[in-house]
Formats: structure tokens, sequence, C-alpha cells
């Protein structure tokens, strides 16, 4: 734990950047035969915004599913607020304080966006079996507490007017806000973004930049994103990982690795893409 | 007028009365703002505690009797409140238009020289911020939406939620200093100060007492019989009179209920949630709303529409005269309450109307048939008349006395009178203290005996006692005899004949009016077309006879509704000539803007003037014309100028003439 | 050493039943491989067929109830016998018909649809054809003969007998059935395997658009398959009319056929069969073995406990693809 | 048209969140509410009781049960008759073996029972699922049917091996076996049917609810964000059961007075009430009713229009009704997979936006 203290650094921006958070240690996944990720170790600090970039098929996903745990790397560890993670099941991993957004959306399409929002709290809610079948006390009293939280949310990424619209209505753009909310409703430590901008819009993207940096300013959430287009991580993260073939090519701040050799190649399709 | 009796207690300032509703209406609703997705609800000792809060907080900032507190943001219970609390401490409040740019907002902080600022968000408080940079006067900025402030230099910023944690914790020490400086306010002690969005020049400060304020608030209200149980929904902007007597004197009078609006995307959505029972809008708004609900029925079925075309029929038949409680045959009865069911029940409650017990419309002339739409759908629709200066109310239309061409009976408490130039004076409780550091446009507006001038030309309908607006003063004029001349007053008249584009009335000082006309080219080409007759140019067209005959008969029959008005039946038309060329701006005879340019036109046309006064029946004419591509060039042409029948005393006029 | 010999007697004619349910199943099969559905009412489409073929051997008027209620007329029968080969083939014609309808009406509409959503169409369907059957031939239980031979086997009692002393009791219909049912088994393997609309419908089955993209007309495959369902059922429909008569319980061979896919897994012809025969002999020598002890009639259920049980522990059956989650 | 919403605003989150946000419903369901319980039981007869009234709100709660599980937790289930069954042999071995206990406790612990069964047959579902599991559940359909017809234990060693429900008295009156009263039996069907709206209304509102639908929607993604898999699914099953079980017992207690396992809860039982919340609406309370009152009246109106008027006989109208049913299902997956429910709702926001189209 003492490393939450100790070796912080200051953003560009002047933001205080805390320790370790999360710290993945010589990570490898195989599917069966085929290795996903070889020998990978970074770390996440508390407060950065972390990006890991790299062409298609380079493994990120991959990546991101070890974080959030629903992986399980065969070699390496996982370091998660100075203990050691241990296999766990999916829904064991929310409540360790990590929430995710997934690249083609995952949202619950039977459901308006307040209930989709709403699920992201149903760690916090405790309410028993009893006291909502009959709808008193408890579990009224925490449904309009978790309400009033959801709804600074709602408020927060301005999606106030479609509160009440079934998800299935919306489009792209808005849907992935939701998304968003859902995972900030479970008050994250570690918020996992898995290709925040994927299929958006020039202003779609920009909103969206705007909003996880606002995330990362408002709530001190510290977030780890992944994507393949380079310009916005660019200008979005503080460090950035680089994937390429389930390898680790480059790690450091935006500059440093825009002047990496193996990542221009990388990207400059010297091998593929 | 300053012996006026004040209200009964001690009630003589807007902390006094929010006092009182704390004690009379304690748990009654007093501020709702939809935020997160519900209306939060302030009950008056709810609000008055978080007002204290505010007051204290100020006050530990070292606020000061007189200074002044500028607020700028939307409607927010919070903004309201900020204005109170500043009143609490002596303070006086400034509320200012949220979409000034920073350039006016430098020029009016600089001259009310503003201590603290209220600001809504961070786009505000950066306008203050870039405003800092030329005047050192602002120490505090108070900002309600703390998002995206994080970051900023809190040195000399604060919420208003930590504003109010200052407040609270220092209650015990300030208390007393607070209680005494609100006892100190009195009836005369500056209000607030609203600056009118100057068109010339640069803004006024309006200064308006408590007296004034109140004194309207009171009057008007019991005008209506304004209860504390009325909604409002505040959405007008806090830097315009209006909002400030409706949200603020009005609704703290009568202790009813000012809701807050989500923002303004949302306003048509909450409009309908609140169903407000007392409502003002200015005539775009409901012009907008008119057009909107238009255009949505295109889209219906056929049944539907032709359910709402028999419906709207039957309103228009029935619907004003039973709001007036005039009669109405059994049928029609019948048949608006069917349609009250079907149609515009259902309409004005999705249009969030149907609550409305009395609303009010101002600033500019309402459109006739957009007013009684609104009327024949059964909403009490009313026209007022008043400005910055009267604390808004000058003139308004009582219950059951409704037209859209007056804008009613003085106000209670309200004198007015018409000067000689048929310009409207008033002397009123709610009459303007002074424009704030402007002595002279104070004493050129304000007479000795406390008569304002409002600029606008109008006279009192004898049979009704209602005051017609007429025009700007400054282009009413007089004819020989002395009697009133308003040229556009006749030309709207005209022009409302859609066959007439434009028209010219002539007439200041001589015995009697002529006009020129210019006529509509699409319209009567259309008619011409219709009625298969050939013209190969605009001044063919304008010189055909039958043409001049139907102009004549438009004439003649704006001269009878003219004669209707005794001040204004001397500028009936006796003669008129249709132009041989449209008025065109390439030519300087109009504005950019359409406007005539009288002066203009009365030299250039110099000899047309003197045709049609020198009894002629036709003149022959070159005019030079600017063409598309800017060549000059001469038309000439042979006008004919026709007589036509005056009516009432004005016939003997022209007798005389000749 | 009785009790082995009554146990192989058993098995034989589990395994016989096992032919039978693997026939019905492979209905199933046929029609899920190649439009995802699984048909609920294949069961119904037996009892139908079977009704309709019985109806039209006996010249029966169709909706003769209906039309009498109707019209107070008192129609029965055209008073003709038509000759069973010509039944046979007038009543496939008739499934193929009903394949086409089916299709236009009810598949076409549903394409796209959720799996669950599809099942729970057929199952109205089910009501719907046993509603459509009754209304059409009458409710009343018909005995069903196409001249398959019926009666004990004499030939396998006596050399049964001379081989352990003890003859087995064996219908002749069941042999017959069993036969023709590995007969027919065999040759849809074969049309699925070797000609062009099996290999087309095998295409289907894996990959709808890309089927598409190659020209394979899915209307086609479908009203294709639903006639070999139909085909299918129909002679399930004979066999076991000729059984035990034609009448409502006939069209719950479908249930019985389900723990069969269970087991076998949904998608794979191979597996329908081996399922097929597991449950066969597995039900039997269960109600040899366990049945006395506990009343009997185990058959009822035995099937969908075993493969509910095997299906946790291996949810995509014996032969099914894996089911691999991603996120 | 009929709705007057202006000035129908919310000041808390309570109100917000209510069942019926909208005054003129909230008036409307008061209304029904009160006509149910004040009015109706002094009107009706034994006709309506018995054909219509009591049956519709027996398998309502049905409906209901099943729709949690299935409208709400995406788990469809082919076991209704099975489960239905257990409670109806539970209640009748409860009120055989203590016949003082009241009848209304003895349906509460037979939808307690029920619901333990249906967390045995619900473990499946962690494995298997879509039509699957489906199938799975006929499992519990075939297996309990059999056991109540081969276990002379559970009715009573009767000779006819059917179970009879004697007389049970509550406040003095009958309210089961052949003495019952149509208004008696009418209002302990619609106590419960009433109780058990109002108890699944609140938890499909609630955290459970959207554990549950979560589940149903994208069962990946639910358990991602927190939602444990196993618990969500034997929670629907276990409610699901419990209003099934207690369908059951009324069916058994109040409404038939006698059964006998194979054809009072058989397979079609299962089938009837899928349907009804097919046609009703899934994941639909009101649905639920609506698919119940649908399916208890046709059957009646098609009697009383072949049979009573047209004079067909009785079994062609049967199967009439088959197929009418069946094309019913059909049409309403193709057209309307969400059932009255849904048809009901658009309309609604047709009149409340009226007379605008949009």
């Amino acid at each position: 734990m003492n490393s939450m203290t100790s070796d912080g650094y200051i953003t560009a921006d002047g933001r205080q950047i805390g320790g370790k958070l999360m710290e993945l240690k010589n990570i490898t996944l195989r599917f069966g035969g085929v290795v996903a990720i070889k020998d990978i170790s970074f770390d996440i600090r508390q407060g950065e915004i972390r990006a890991i970039i790299g062409p298609n098929g380079a493994g990120k996903s991959s990546m991101l599913n070890v974080v959030s745990g629903f992986y399980h790397p065969q070699e390496g560890e996982v370091w998660f607020k100075g203990q050691r993670r241990q296999p766990m099941k999916p829904h064991q991993v929310a409540g360790l304080g990590v929430a995710r957004t997934f690249q083609n959306i995952a949202l619950f399409d039977g459901m308006s966006v307040l209930d989709n929002i709403m699920t992201g709290r149903l760690k916090k809610m405790k309410a028993g079996f009893l006291s909502q079948a009959i709808w008193w006390g408890k579990a009224e009293r925490e449904e309009n507490e978790n309400r009033a939280a959801v709804e600074r949310i709602i408020d927060f990424l301005e999606i106030q007017n479609i509160r009440k619209t079934p998800v299935g209505r919306l489009p792209y753009g808005l849907k992935k806000r939701v998304e968003l909310a859902r995972a900030l409703a479970a008050e994250p430590q570690l918020l996992l973004l898995d290709e925040p901008m994927a299929g958006m819009n020039v202003e779609e993207k920009e909103d969206m930049s705007r909003f996880i940096l606002d995330v990362n300013d408002e709530f001190g959430t510290t977030i780890c994103l992944i994507e393949h287009d380079m310009g916005v991580v660019m200008d979005l993260s503080d460090r950035v990982v680089v994937m390429d073939y389930g390898r680790k090519i480059g790690d450091g701040t935006p500059d440093e690795v825009r002047n990496n050799q193996q990542v221009i190649d990388a990207y400059l399709g010297v091998a593929h893409e | 007028m300053t012996d006026r009796q004040t209200p009964s207690g001690e009630l003589r300032s807007i902390p006094a009365l929010l006092a009182r509703n704390v004690a009379r209406f304690g748990d009654r609703p007093a501020y709702r703002e939809k935020e997160y997705g519900i209306w939060q609800s302030w009950t008056w000792s709810q609000a008055a505690d978080e007002i204290r809060a505010m007051a204290l907080g100020m006050l530990d900032l070292g606020l000061q009797p007189g200074d002044h507190v500028a607020v700028i943001g939307r409607n927010r219970p919070a903004h309201y409140w900020g204005m109170i609390a500043a009143q609490m401490c002596g303070a006086i409040p400034v509320p200012l238009y949220q979409d000034a740019v920073a350039e006016e907002m430098t020029y009016v902080l600089g001259h009310c020289g503003a201590r603290m600022v209220i600001c809504g968000d961070q786009e505000q408080v950066d306008k203050v911020i870039e405003v800092e940079r030329t005047i050192d006067a602002i120490d505090r900025i108070i900002y309600t939406d703390a998002r995206g402030l994080r970051k900023y230099d809190h040195a000399r910023m604060n919420s208003v939620a930590d504003l109010q944690d200052r407040g609270r914790k220092a209650a015990d020490r300030l208390g007393a200093e607070l209680d005494a400086r609100t006892a100190a306010l009195d009836y005369d002690s500056t209000c607030v100060m609203l600056y009118t969005s100057g068109t010339t020049g640069k803004p006024k400060g309006v200064v308006l007492s408590n007296r004034n304020i109140i004194e309207t608030a009171r009057n008007s209200s019991e005008f209506d019989h304004l209860t504390e149980g009325e909604e409002i929904v505040a959405y007008l902007p806090m830097a315009w009179v209006g909002d400030f007597i409706f949200s603020m004197g009005q609704a703290i009078w009568s202790g009813f209920t000012v809701n807050c609006p989500e923002g303004a995307h949302t306003m048509m959505t909450d409009m309908r949630e609140i169903g407000p029972t007392y409502f003002f809008a200015p005539p775009r708004v409901f012009e907008t709303q008119l057009t909107s609900v238009m255009i949505r029925m295109e889209d219906a079925g056929r049944i539907k529409r032709w359910l709402f075309k028999r419906g709207m029929d039957v309103a228009r038949r029935a619907g004003p005269s039973l709001l007036d409680g005039k009669p109405v045959s059994f049928g029609d009865r019948l048949a608006y309450g069917l349609g009250r069911i079907f149609v515009f029940g259902p309409l004005k409650n999705t249009l969030g109307l149907s609550r409305v017990r009395v609303g009010y419309t101002a600033g500019e002339a309402i459109g006739p048939e957009i007013f009684d739409f609104y009327r024949s759908l059964g909403i009490n629709l009313k026209q007022l008349y008043g400005q910055t200066e009267a604390s808004v109310f000058i003139t308004q239309q009582p219950d059951g006395q409704v037209r859209s061409d007056t804008v009613g009976v003085p106000s209670p408490g309200v004198e007015v009178r018409i000067g000689d130039n048929g310009e409207v004076y008033y002397r009123s409780p709610g009459t303007f203290v002074e424009y704030y550091k402007n002595a002279e446009s104070t004493a050129s507006t304000k007479d000795p005996e406390g008569w304002v001038a409002t600029g606008d030309a109008g006279f009192f309908e004898e049979a009704t006692g209602h005051l017609r607006i007429i025009d700007r003063a400054k282009d009413v004029g007089k004819m020989a005899d002395g009697t009133m001349f308003a040229p556009k007053y006749v030309e709207n008249k005209l022009k409302f004949y859609p066959s007439i584009l434009e028209a010219v009335v002539i007439g200041n000082g001589r015995d009697f009016c002529t006009a020129m006309i210019n006529i509509d080219l699409s319209a009567v080409g259309n008619w011409a077309e219709r009625n298969n007759i050939a013209y190969s140019s605009y001044q063919e067209l304008a010189g055909h006879p039958q043409v001049y005959a139907s102009i004549k008969d438009h004439i003649t029959e704006v001269n009878k509704s003219v004669a209707q008005d005794p001040m204004l039946s001397g500028c009936q038309v006796h003669r008129f000539l249709v132009l041989h060329k449209e008025l065109d701006p390439d030519d300087g005879e109009m504005t950019r803007t359409r406007k005539v340019r009288r002066a203009v036109i009365n030299e250039k046309f110099a000899d047309l003037v003197g045709a049609l006064y020198d009894g002629s029946d036709s003149i022959h004419t070159r005019t030079e014309v600017t063409y598309e591509d800017g060549r000059k060039g001469q038309i000439s042409a042979t006008l004919q100028i026709m007589d036509v029948p005056v009516f009432g005393d004005a016939a003997q006029t022209k007798v005389a003439a000749q | 050493m009785d009790q082995l010999i009554f146990a192989s007697e058993v098995m034989l004619n589990g395994l016989m039943t096992g032919v039978m349910y693997a026939l019905v199943a492979l209905g199933f099969v046929l029609i899920f491989k190649a439009s995802g559905v699984f048909n609920y009412a294949q069961g119904v489409l037996a009892l139908f067929a079977a009704l309709t073929l019985v109806g039209i051997q006996n010249g029966q008027v169709p909706f003769a109830h209906l039309i009498n209620a109707a019209f107070g007329t008192s129609l029965h029968h055209f008073g003709w016998t038509v000759p069973s080969i010509l039944a046979v083939a007038l009543t496939a014609l008739v499934m193929v018909g009903l394949a086409f309808l089916i299709e236009k009406l009810v598949l076409q509409h549903l394409v796209g649809q959720e799996p669950i959503i599809l099942f729970m169409a057929t199952i109205g369907l089910a009501y719907f054809l046993e509603g459509l059957g009754d209304v059409m031939w009458g409710a009343d239980i018909k005995t069903l003969d196409v001249g398959l031979p019926q009666g004990i086997s004499e030939s396998i009692e006596s050399v049964t007998d001379s081989w352990f002393g003890y003859g087995y009791f064996i219908d002749r219909l069941d042999i017959w059935a069993t036969v023709i049912a590995a007969l027919l088994v065999a040759a849809l393997v074969a049309f699925a395997q070797y000609t062009k609309q099996g290999r087309a419908m095998r295409a289907v089955a894996d990959d709808h658009q890309a089927a598409l993209s190659v020209g394979i007309s899915l209307r086609f495959i479908w009203v294709m398959v639903w006639s070999i369902a139909g085909f299918v059922a129909l002679v399930a429909g004979i066999m076991w009319g000729t059984k035990s008569g034609v009448q409502f319980s006939l069209s719950l061979i479908a249930l019985k056929a389900l723990p069969v896919l269970m087991l076998g897994g949904f998608t794979s012809i191979p597996g329908a069969i081996v399922g097929g025969l597991i449950i066969g002999v597995g039900e039997k020598l269960f109600e040899f073995a366990i049945g006395p002890m506990v009343g009997g009639a185990t058959e009822n259920w035995f099937a969908y406990v075993l493969a509910l049980l095997f299906l946790v522990f291996r949810p995509q059956g014996l032969f099914g693809e894996r089911i691999i989650e991603r996120v | 048209m009929l709705y007057r919403e202006a000035g129908d605003f919310k000041t808390s989150y309570r109100d917000d969140s209510q069942t019926f946000p909208i005054k003129l419903e909230r008036w409307g369901y008061y209304a029904v509410v009160a006509l149910a319980f004040a009015v109706v039981p002094f009107v009706i007869n034994d006709y309506w009781a018995s054909a219509v009234l009591v049956p519709f709100l027996i398998y309502a709660i049905a409906a209901i049960g099943l729709n949690i599980l299935t409208g709400y937790a995406g788990q469809v289930s082919l076991g209704t008759g099975g489960f239905m069954a257990v409670g109806a042999y539970s209640v009748y071995k409860l009120m055989t073996a203590f016949p003082d206990v009241s009848l209304l406790i003895h349906v509460v612990l037979a939808g307690i029972i029920t619901a333990i069964v249906g967390v045995l047959f619900g473990l499946p579902s962690l494995r298997i699922k879509g039509f699957y599991l489906a199938v799975a559940t006929l499992a519990a359909q075939f297996f309990l049917v059999w056991l109540f017809n081969k276990v002379p234990w559970f009715y009573n060693y009767s000779a006819s091996g059917q179970i009879t429900a004697p007389t049970r008295t509550f406040m003095g009156e009958a309210i089961s076996g052949p003495a019952a009263s149509a208004p008696a039996k009418y209002l302990v069907c619609l106590s419960f049917a009433f109780l058990v709206a109002w108890m699944a209304r609140n938890l499909t509102r609630g955290s459970i609810g959207r554990k549950w639908m979560a589940i149903r929607d994208m069962d990946i993604a639910a358990e991602i964000i927190g939602v444990n898999p196993l618990r969500a699914k034997l929670s629907a099953f276990a409610v699901s059961s419990f209003f099934i079980g207690m369908a059951g017992a009324l069916l058994f207690a109040v409404y038939l007075g006698a059964a006998e396992v194979g054809e009072a809860f058989g397979i079609n039982k299962s089938f009837l009430v899928l349907f009804m919340i097919i046609i009703g609406g899934l994941g639909s309370i009101f649905g639920s009713f609506a698919g119940a009152a649908f399916l208890v009246l046709l059957p009646v109106l098609l009697k009383n229009l072949l049979v009573g008027n047209l004079g067909w006989p009785t079994d062609l109208a049967a199967h009439i009704e088959l197929m009418i049913v069946g094309a019913l299902i059909v049409t309403f997956l193709i057209v309307e997979p969400h059932g009255l429910a849904r048809l009901w709702s658009l309309t609604k926001e047709k009149l409340r936006l009226w007379p605008f189209p949009h």
C-alpha cells in the first residue's frame, strides 16, 4: 500500500497523480494454443487517464478483459489497491470498484435509460427480499437515495431529456453515453472504457472526450481506456501503453510514444492494417 | 403622490413581505425548480432560511449597505434568493441579461460598481473574470453551478452552498447586524436597479424603490385577484422588469409559487408539467407556439385534421363570447363543450395552458388572429401596456373587456393623460425614482410633478375608455387645424389589404391628408391574371383603371374606420395616387429595413405632392431610378389622381380647402 | 441368467423404439439446422399426416363436421376408398403443401426473431394443426392399416427359443418399422451429405448470410426441410398409427423426441440417432429394472430426467457445437 | 385525448416512481379496485363466478408467476402445470393433515413448498439457456405429474386416485368444498390476486427486478456489472413458483374442488399459461391479467356463439377453439411480440399526444 502514496507525478495540466492503483506483472494470456498477450507489465496510477492503444488485433480487448478480471491470465500477477487479485467470478470484480463500458454497446434494451443506469448501483442496494416485496422501509428509501445519486450523473452527462426513453430507441452516440453513465453510477475507483469513440462522428467524439475529462476532473476517477484511433487518445490521456501482436511495444507520455520508432512502424502499417 | 398611504403593517420592503409570508403561508410552496428529474420545492419558511443563510454569508464577505450585487444567470431560485439576500444586507440587486457580451457587461458592471456578482455557471463566471481585467470594483464572485469551476482560483470566488455555510456559521456573530440592516429598509429605499436594454445609446439604470415595486405588485395583484394559489413559470430574462414584477413583486405580495424550468430546452415540457395559472409571454412566444401547433397538425390524419378544423371554427365563433360571459346560443354552447373534450381541452393541455386563469401579453402589438386564437381556446389572454420606468403597469385590460386593438384602461393607482401632441403621459406609485448616475435624462423623462413621457402616441376611446397606442410619438404630427396627424396609423390600416404593398400618407401641417400608394405586384398581378387583364410592366398595371378603382374602394373603407375615431378622423385620405415605381431602398426612398423615408419622398416627389394638393386630376412626371446593376435611368409617366369620399365632420374641412 | 435374457429382449425392443425416436428426432434436427426453428409441432405433424392418410384412404369428406354443423347437411364419406400407396402419395403431397403454407404464413414473418419466439410460435402452430386435423377428419380414434405385417413373429420366437430355450416376443410391425426407419435415417443422412440440396441445407445451417451470398434461396430450403419433416412425420405417423391407432396421443411422440435432442444436441444428425437409441434402450431397461418398484410408467419422465441431468454437465449435448461466451 | 396532465407534476422521487404516475390512471385504478372489492361480490352469481371471474383471477396469479420467470427474468418454462400440481397437492395434504389451520395459510404454505421445488428444477438454468431450458423444464412437468399419479401417499390412497377438497371456512364462510358460495370463492381469489399483483409490481420495480431484467436482456453484461446469475435466476424461479403454487392451490381447493393430476395439471396447462403471457404481454403485470382474461373469456364466448347460438356440437367448437388459439399465438408473435400490454401502451401514448400525431 505504501506505493499508493509514494512515486506520484504531476501531469502536463498540473494534476497531481497518485501512486499505483493497479499493477500488472508479466501477464501472459492464451486461448488454447493461441497467445493473445505475451508477458506484458504496466501500471495504472491513482487519478490518471491511462490508454492502451494498438492496431486492430493487437490484443487490446484481451488486455482490458484481464484488467477487468473477466479473463484470468495463465501467467503473471494482477495487483489492485496493493493486494494481489485472485481469479474470481466477473460479478465479484464489480464489488472491488471496477466498472467498464463495452466496445459493442451492452445495454439492457428492454429497460429505460433510467433503469439501465440504476443497474449500475445494484451493488449498493442491499434491501432485503421482504422489504422489496412490500416496498416498505429500506427498499423504498434505498431506491430513492440511489435514484438521487443517479440523477446527478444524468445531469452531469446531460441526458435529462431521454431519462424515461427505452434505450432501444436511442441513437448510437447517446447509447454510448448511457453506458458511461451506468458505469459511473457504480462510483468505481477504476473505470475501464473499451473503445469509447468507436463508430462516432467528429463532434460525438469531441463530446465523449469532454465527458471523459470531466469525469476524471469532477470525480477524480482513474480511467483506463483502449482505443485504436491514435489522435483522440493522445490529447486525452496522461500515459499510453502501445500494444502490437500481443506485445507491449511502447509505454509513456503521449509525446514519448509518438516519437517511438516501433510505434510509428506498427501504425504506419509496416506489418499490417 | 408621495402622500400615498403605505400598506397595512410595516410591509415596506421585500424582506418584510418575505417574513410576512413565512408567518402566513409558512408551509406553502414558494419556489420550485425542475432539477434532477423532479420539481425540487421550497416552502416559504425553507426559502427564508436559505435566503437568510445567503444574506449572512454576504455580510460575512463584507457586503456594505448601498453596494450593488449583480445577478447573471437563468431563472433559478438561488438567483431570486440572492437578490432578496442582497436587499436584507441593505445592498441593491442588479439583475443582468445573461446573453450580454463581455463589453456590455463591462459597461454595466462599471456603471453600477457592483461589489459582488452572482453567476449562474462557468460561462458567466468567465465573462465576469474577463470584465475584471478592466474593472476592479468587483471583489467577489458567487456561482450556483459548480460544474467546470473546480480548477478555478477560489481566492475571491465562492459557490452558493459555500456562501450559505459561511453564513450559517456566522449566524450568531452577524445575526443581529443583519436584522438591523433589514429593519432599516424603508418604503423609499431602493428595491432593485434594472438596466433598460437601450436601443439608443448606453443602457440606463432604472432605480425602483420598494414603494414602486410593492405598490405596483399590490395594485396589479388585486386587479386580477391573484391569490397564494397561483402557479407561475419564471422563464423570462431576470433582468427584464416584467420578470421582477411577476416572479418577485407579485409573487411575494400574493405569496404564490414561482416555478423555474430545468433549462431553455425543456421549457415547453416543464411548462406542461406545471400548468401555470398565471402566465405572461411576449407576442412572439404565442406566435411561435401557434405556428408549431399548425405544423404539427399538418402531419395528423384526415379525421383529426377535420375534427381540429371544426373544433376551431366553433371556438372562434363561441369561445371569446363565452370567455367574456356574453350570451351564446345553446347549439354553440353544446358544440363548444364537445370541442373542449375532443380538441381544445387536449390542445390546451399539451401546451400546458389548461390551468391558465389570467394570461398577459405585452411588448409589441400582437396579431389579432393570434390573439383571438388563444382567446377562443378559452384562455383569458389579455393585453397590458407598460415600461420599465413604470414598474411595468400603465394600462391593462379588465376581464370581459378584452380586444386585440386596445391596451386597456389605466391600471389601478395610475394616472394617464394624453399630451397635446398625442403623447401618452403617466404618473403612478410605480414611477421610477431616477436613472442611476444620470440626472439629466431623469429630468428629461420625468417632470417635477412626476409625469413620465412614454414616447408613444395614443388616445382613449370615448366609448370604452380604453387606451389605444397609435405610433411612436415622434412620428405623430399636426394638421393645419391642429388635429392629430398619425400617418403610420392610417398606413397600417391600408397595408392590411394584400393589394397594397406600401402607403405614404401626407398631411403634416396641411388642411387634409393625401396618400401615395404602392401596389403589391404579386397580389395584384395575380388578380390581373384571374380577371385576364393584360399588362407589360408594373407601371402599366399600376395605372390600370380597375386597379385604381379597387384601391379607391380600399381607401374608402379605411376612411370609414378612421372616421370612427374622432381624434383621428382628420387623418382620412381625401386624394390619392398610385406611384409609377416601387419605393426602393436603392433609390433611398426607404431604409434597408423597409421603413418609409418621409423626408426623402416629400422632396423627391415634390411635384406629385403638389399635384395632390392643387386639385389637378393628373400629373406628368419623370423620375430617376437605379436598376439592379446600379445604372441610373429615367422613367416618365402620367399619373392619375383620384378623390376619395370622406366621412364624419372631416367632410367640411375638405370644402374649406377649396 | 434369465434376467439377462429378459434384459436382452428388453434392449432389443428398446433399440427398435429408439430407432423410431431417432426418426422423429431427425425431423427436428433437419428443421433446426436449416432454419434455426425448434419445431414443437413436429409431433402434431405426424398426427395430422396420419389423420390425413386415413381420411384419404377411407374417402372421408374433409371438414364434414363443420359443413354439417354450418349447413345442416349430413356428409361423411364420398363412399370410395383409395389404395394405400396412392393415399400415402397424396398425403405426402398434402404435407408438402402444408410445409409451403407454413413457410409462407409463419416463418417468413419471423425471420431474425430470437429462437425462443420461434419455438413458441411452433407451439401455437401445433395447437392450430391439431385443431385443424380434428376439424377436417374428426377426433374419433381411427385404425390405420397400410398393409404392414403385424402380430408376433413366430420365426424369431422359435429361433430364439431353440437358442436360449426362451422365445423372444417381437412384433413384426416393430421389425418393419425399425427397418423402414433405419432406411429412412440412412437416406436422410445420405441426402444431407451427398445431394446438392443437402449441402445447400447444411450451408444454410452453418451461416445464413454466406448461404444467401452464394445464391441459395432460404425460402426454398425452408420449404424443402419442412416438406421432409412432414414426410418423416408421415412415416412416423404410419408406424405409430398402425401400432396404436390414430388419435391425439400420437402427437406426444414429439415430446418423446425432445429429450433425444437434448441428449444428442439439436444440430447433430448422428446425435439424434445415437440419442434416440440411448433413450429407447435406457427407458425400457429402467422400466424393466426400477419400474416395478415405483409403480411403473417411468417412460413418461425417464427420458427427460436423464436428458436434464446430462445437460447440466454438458449443456451443448453429445455432439452439439460448443457454446463460447465473449464480451 | 382523455388525459389532462398539465399541473400533474412530481416533487419527489417517491411520487415520480409510483405505479400510476398519471393522476387520471391512478384514480381509474382506485375505481377498479373499489368496484372489484365493494360492488362485484354483491352482484356476482354462480355462473359468472365459476365460468369467468374465479378462473380469471386464478390464472392471472399463475400468469404473473410465469411472467416473473419468463417475461422479467427471461427463463422460459414449460413446467407451469407441474408446479401448479405441486401447489394443489401440497394444499391438499395440508388441508387434510391440519384441518383446523386456516386454508388461507395453507395456500401460502403450498406456495412456499412449490417455491422450493421450483428452485430445485431451476438449478439447470445456470448451465442451459433458451429453449434448451424450456425443454428441460418439461422434465419437471412430466416427472411431477407422474409422481402425483404413482405415489398414493399424495392422494391419501383414495381409490379413484383423485384429490377432493374438504369444506373449510374463513370467518364462518365456507370458502372451499361444495358449500362455498360464489362471492366467498370470488373474494378469496380476488384478495390473493390483488396481493400477488402488488408484490410482483414491488419486486419488479426494485433492485431484484432490475437484476432479473438485466439477466434477461444481456446476461454477460449483467454479470460484469455485478449481478450474481445464480442468485438472480434462482430467486426468479422461487418467486415465480411461489405464485404459481398458490394459483395451483386455489385452482384445486377453491375452484375445482376435486382434481386428477393428469387432466387438471397436464402439459396443456403449462401451455395455456404460457399463451396467456404471450398474448397478454411478456414482462408486464397488466399483461398477465389481460392475457388471463382473454384466454378465459375466449372459450366462453366461442361456446356461447357456436354451441349456444349456432347449436354446433361441443367437440367441434372445442377444436375450432384450438385452431383460433393457435392462430392467435402465431399472429401475436408475428405482429406484436409484446402482446396486449404493448398495444394498450401504444394507444395510451396516442391519447396523451392528442390532438397531435407525435
